[in-house]
């Protein structure tokens, strides 16, 4: 029973990997900064699952949900401290530079 | 310069890959490293074999971190402080009235609405102690499950930064204060050199646990090499946690400890 | 006092279900510790400290029947996601809009779980809280029609009896 | 292909901890930018630290932290649960096969590294916060401009 | 037995949960809408993977370390359940301060355009 | 060790290291940073170096992406290359 059980973590697990990708292009592709950091959350949840089915495949559970719970509880810090700054900086419309040169500028802040 | 960046890159690593060829196969049991050179056994199988004998602590990674090789760790701890310290000496502007620096950026255009308060002001406050009850936990339970004084401190730091984020600097620090920070940085890495001279008085070296029994109570020899782990792990979590504040406060208010991203 | 008190067995079970090991040494780190958090940041978990506990009990028994009902939506919204995102028609369902929503409720917590509400069930999501205004991303007009009041009077029913005693 | 067969794949993991290196390698020399820099050096340092933990990875081992041992109960249930392990190396510890576990040396040895790593990236990111303050850039070729000048502003 | 299908089951359906919102993610037109996909698909499909697992763990009862797990990944779920919708939240507050204009379907509006109008006329 | 993820997580840390490199947004390349973090973190996992991960996982996901964003707060956030 459980070398079945660890084969099925497996297969999830691989299945869970290649899911990775989708973000992993909008991460190559993604317009706008927030894209790719929409990306990196997905991505840290996923990391949270992943780490538990690779606890499953080893067979040792209760080891590596430790730090499954570490990543659920403290995954939102990066993307709230990403988030806190895109507040308290001026609007550039998702990219690093402003979005028509500096008329765009000083229209917004005059 | 990105000519001569190419051909260095492409020289070193065609240099480290030709000594690739001659390591073992990945993951070989019987590779130098991991079984030792003939019969002589490596002392990676001293640790597997005996850690558990000596210290009844069944995470080798622990044992041999805080007592095979603690002086190593004490000093890689005394690194971080002084990491703390040098960011210290490097961005905190002392004295004098305190300058508005204006921001280069920092303009807070945002609308001024309540959901900054409600919804991530609420999450933190039901989260925080959460994270900071996992962090002492990760602590305590070094001996038996992955963890120990390094992590916990880093998660119990991060439980500080995410009430910075989620309020502002003024009230994370008003819980953790600059002088607080500092003092906890300090008696982390006393409690771990005091361990260590605890021993020494005690007419062992340093670093020796074994001698405590004598004065814990309720231990033999063998416990007390596993309490001993346990303390100097705690004083390595004071250390970490204070540094990576103190790292955090310098960095987002640039040393004034004014306001914070 | 009562408090600190609810806030310390409420940490000690959070610790006994962390920790799994049931000696007197462990337990006796976890009184520590949750004593140590306790002492720290006590005042972080309960913000209003004027509700009697059996006020809170059944607020807790209601909120967890609450949740119960909420994980239904939320397993409705990822159906309509799923249906929106695989099906070769789906990208002209997408129809996005903000919307603006009154509210009636008072206390931030009911505000924070309404907004939490709002952006785990179907189709939309919380943007902007501004006074008594939530302002709601919905991706089609159907989920923009969801917002009927239904959860706010659920959420409202949670905290019937205490308003003499919240705000 | 016999190349490939006999050198890239028993050393997979080696190649791409050269890989990495090289390419934190190659943003620190050629990146213009600090930041950019020191994220090469994390990269940098991630391949070290994957190359140290590559050679204490033995195939068919599990982690290095045994069974547990405080109480006979969870011992016989664990035990029964692990059918590849010896059920006596359980109760007797001098009985455990080191070849079912993996290399703890390299990973004690990382560890620390990776929250000193850490602290150093602090104080690198604090200098280049400095820097910035003197020199209203980050970029390299403007800070070594205003070096030529003379003109930085030592006291802010 | 019934223990592991029922795990299997809610394993496959997270699984299938994670795709609807990785192509959602690559598909939908603009960043609110695939907020939509990541936020919530990631919520309900961790949920279902580690509560799959949980069960499994579950399944043999007679140490208590299972039993310990099983509520460990509890854990794991209502604090994914708690900070989730938080970070979407904050993304997506963080995406309109930031200045991306919404894509707004036909017969929509936008009810937040004035408050942007007014901001920028201070 | 198992060795179809380890394969795997190594092509995407591969191209995770290049992209966090090549985008001229520092705000981004904190974040893809933050992706490689995860990434090296299971690679250790399943390796079985479970303590140097769950470090890993502290540090990648707490403080280090915090860090560097509070730096570009107070510095730039376009690079020039």
């Amino acid at each position: 029973m459980g070398e079945y059980f660890e084969l099925v973590a497996i297969v999830a697990g691989m299945v869970l990997l290649l899911l990775i990708a989708p973000p992993l292009y909008r991460i190559v592709i993604g317009p706008t900064a927030i894209d790719r950091i929409v990306a990196v959350n997905i991505v840290g949840t996923k990391t949270a699952v992943m780490l538990v089915v690779i606890g499953v495949a080893f067979e040792r559970v209760d080891m590596f949900v430790d730090f499954a719970l570490a990543y659920a509880l403290l995954n939102f810090i990066g993307s709230l401290a990403a988030a806190r700054y895109l507040h308290k900086t001026k609007p550039m419309g998702g990219t690093a530079e402003p979005l028509d040169g500096e008329d765009a500028k000083a229209s917004m802040n005059p | 310069m990105k000519w001569f960046g190419l051909i260095a890159t492409a020289f070193t690593g065609i240099l480290l890959l030709s000594a690739v060829g001659d390591f073992a196969r990945f993951g070989d049991p019987h590779s130098p490293a991991n079984a030792g050179v003939g019969d002589r056994p490596s002392v990676s199988q001293y640790y597997i074999t005996d850690t558990y004998a000596d210290t009844k602590v069944p995470n080798i990674v622990t044992a041999v971190l805080a007592d095979y090789r603690g002086y190593d760790t004490m000093f890689e701890t005394v690194v971080i402080f002084a990491a703390g310290i040098s960011i210290f000496a490097i961005l905190r502007s002392l004295g004098g009235p305190v300058v508005p620096v204006s921001h280069p950026q920092a303009i807070d255009t945002s609308v001024d609405g309540d959901h900054q308060r409600i919804i991530i002001g609420t999450t933190c406050r039901l989260m925080i102690p959460v994270i900071q009850l996992f962090a002492l936990y990760v602590v305590a339970h070094g001996h038996h499950s992955p963890g120990g004084g390094f992590q916990g401190g880093v998660i119990l730091g991060a439980s500080f930064i995410l009430l910075a984020l989620a309020k502002d600097l003024g009230t994370a620090l008003g819980r953790f204060s600059e002088k607080r920070y500092l003092t906890l940085g300090c008696v982390g890495i006393m409690i771990y050199a005091g361990f260590g001279l605890l021993c020494q008085a005690l007419e062992r070296n340093l670093l020796d646990y074994e001698i405590l029994h004598r004065i814990m109570p309720a231990t033999d020899a063998v416990m007390a090499r596993s309490h001993s782990m346990l303390g100097v792990e705690v004083g390595v979590a004071f250390t970490v946690t204070a540094i990576m504040f103190a790292i955090y406060s310098n960095l987002s208010s640039n040393g004034r400890l004014d306001h914070g991203l | 006092m009562l408090y600190r008190i609810l806030t310390f067995s409420l940490l000690m079970a959070t610790w006994l279900i962390f920790s799994g090991l049931f000696d007197a040494f462990h337990v006796t780190l976890g009184i520590l510790s949750a004593g140590f958090v306790t002492w720290i940041s006590s005042d972080l978990l309960f913000e209003n400290r004027t509700i009697s506990l059996s006020t809170r009990l059944g607020q807790a028994l209601r909120l967890a029947h609450y949740l119960l009902w909420l994980l239904w939506q939320v397993v409705l919204s990822n159906i309509d996601i799923l249906k929106l995102a695989l099906s070769p028609s789906g990208l002209q369902k997408v129809q996005p809009r903000i919307v603006k929503l009154q509210t009636s409720l008072k206390t931030d917590f009911e505000k924070f779980l309404l907004a939490n509400s709002i952006t785990l069930t179907p189709g939309t999501i919380t943007i902007k809280i501004l006074g008594n205004d939530y302002y709601v991303h919905a991706i089609s007009e159907n989920a923009a029609n969801g917002l009927d009041g239904e959860m706010e009077r659920r959420i409202a029913a949670i905290f019937a009896n205490t308003k003499r005693g919240a705000s | 292909m016999e190349f490939l067969k006999t050198s890239v794949i028993p050393h997979f993991n080696y190649w791409v901890y050269v890989i990495l290196m090289m390419i934190g390698l190659h943003a620190m020399i050629t990146k213009n930018n600090l930041i950019k820099k020191l994220v090469g050096m994390t990269i940098f340092q991630t391949a070290i630290i994957l190359f140290y933990v590559s050679i204490g990875v033995k195939s068919g081992s599990t982690i290095p932290i045994l069974e547990h041992h405080h109480d006979d109960h969870a011992e016989v249930a664990a035990a029964d649960a692990h059918h590849g392990e010896p059920a006596e190396s359980d109760h007797d510890s001098d009985a455990v096969n080191p070849d079912h576990f993996a290399n703890p040396l390299p990973h004690v040895l990382m560890l620390t590294a990776i929250v000193v790593g850490v602290s150093t990236l602090g104080v690198a990111l604090a200098v280049s916060q400095s820097i910035f303050k003197d020199f209203g850039s980050l970029e390299e070729d403007e800070i070594l401009e205003k070096i030529k000048q003379g003109g930085a502003a030592i006291d802010d | 037995m019934i223990y592991d299908i029922v795990a299997v089951i809610l394993i496959a359906a997270g699984i299938v949960f994670f795709l609807g919102a990785a192509v959602g993610l690559i598909r939908f037109p603009d960043f609110y809408t695939r907020m939509h996909a990541a936020g919530k698909g990631d919520t309900l499909s961790s949920l279902l993977v580690i509560l799959g697992f949980a069960i499994h763990e579950f399944r043999h009862f007679d140490g208590s370390g299972d039993v310990i797990v099983f509520l460990k990944l509890l854990a794991i779920c209502a604090f994914i359940m708690l900070t989730s919708p938080t970070s979407t939240h904050a993304l997506m507050d963080a995406g309109y301060e930031d200045g991306i204009e919404p894509v707004i379907g036909e017969g929509g509006e936008n009810a937040l355009a004035e408050t942007r109008k007014t901001r920028k006329k201070d | 060790m198992i060795v179809p993820f380890d394969i795997i997580i190594l092509i995407f840390l591969v191209i995770t290291a290049v992209i966090s490199l090549r985008v001229r947004d520092l705000l981004s390349a904190t974040m893809i940073l933050g992706v490689y973090s995860f990434l090296i973190c299971l690679l250790w996992a399943e390796m079985g170096a479970v303590d140097v991960a769950f470090t890993e996982a502290a540090v990648g996901a707490g403080v280090s992406t915090v860090f560097m964003i509070a730096t570009i707060y107070h510095t730039r956030r376009r690079s020039s290359d």
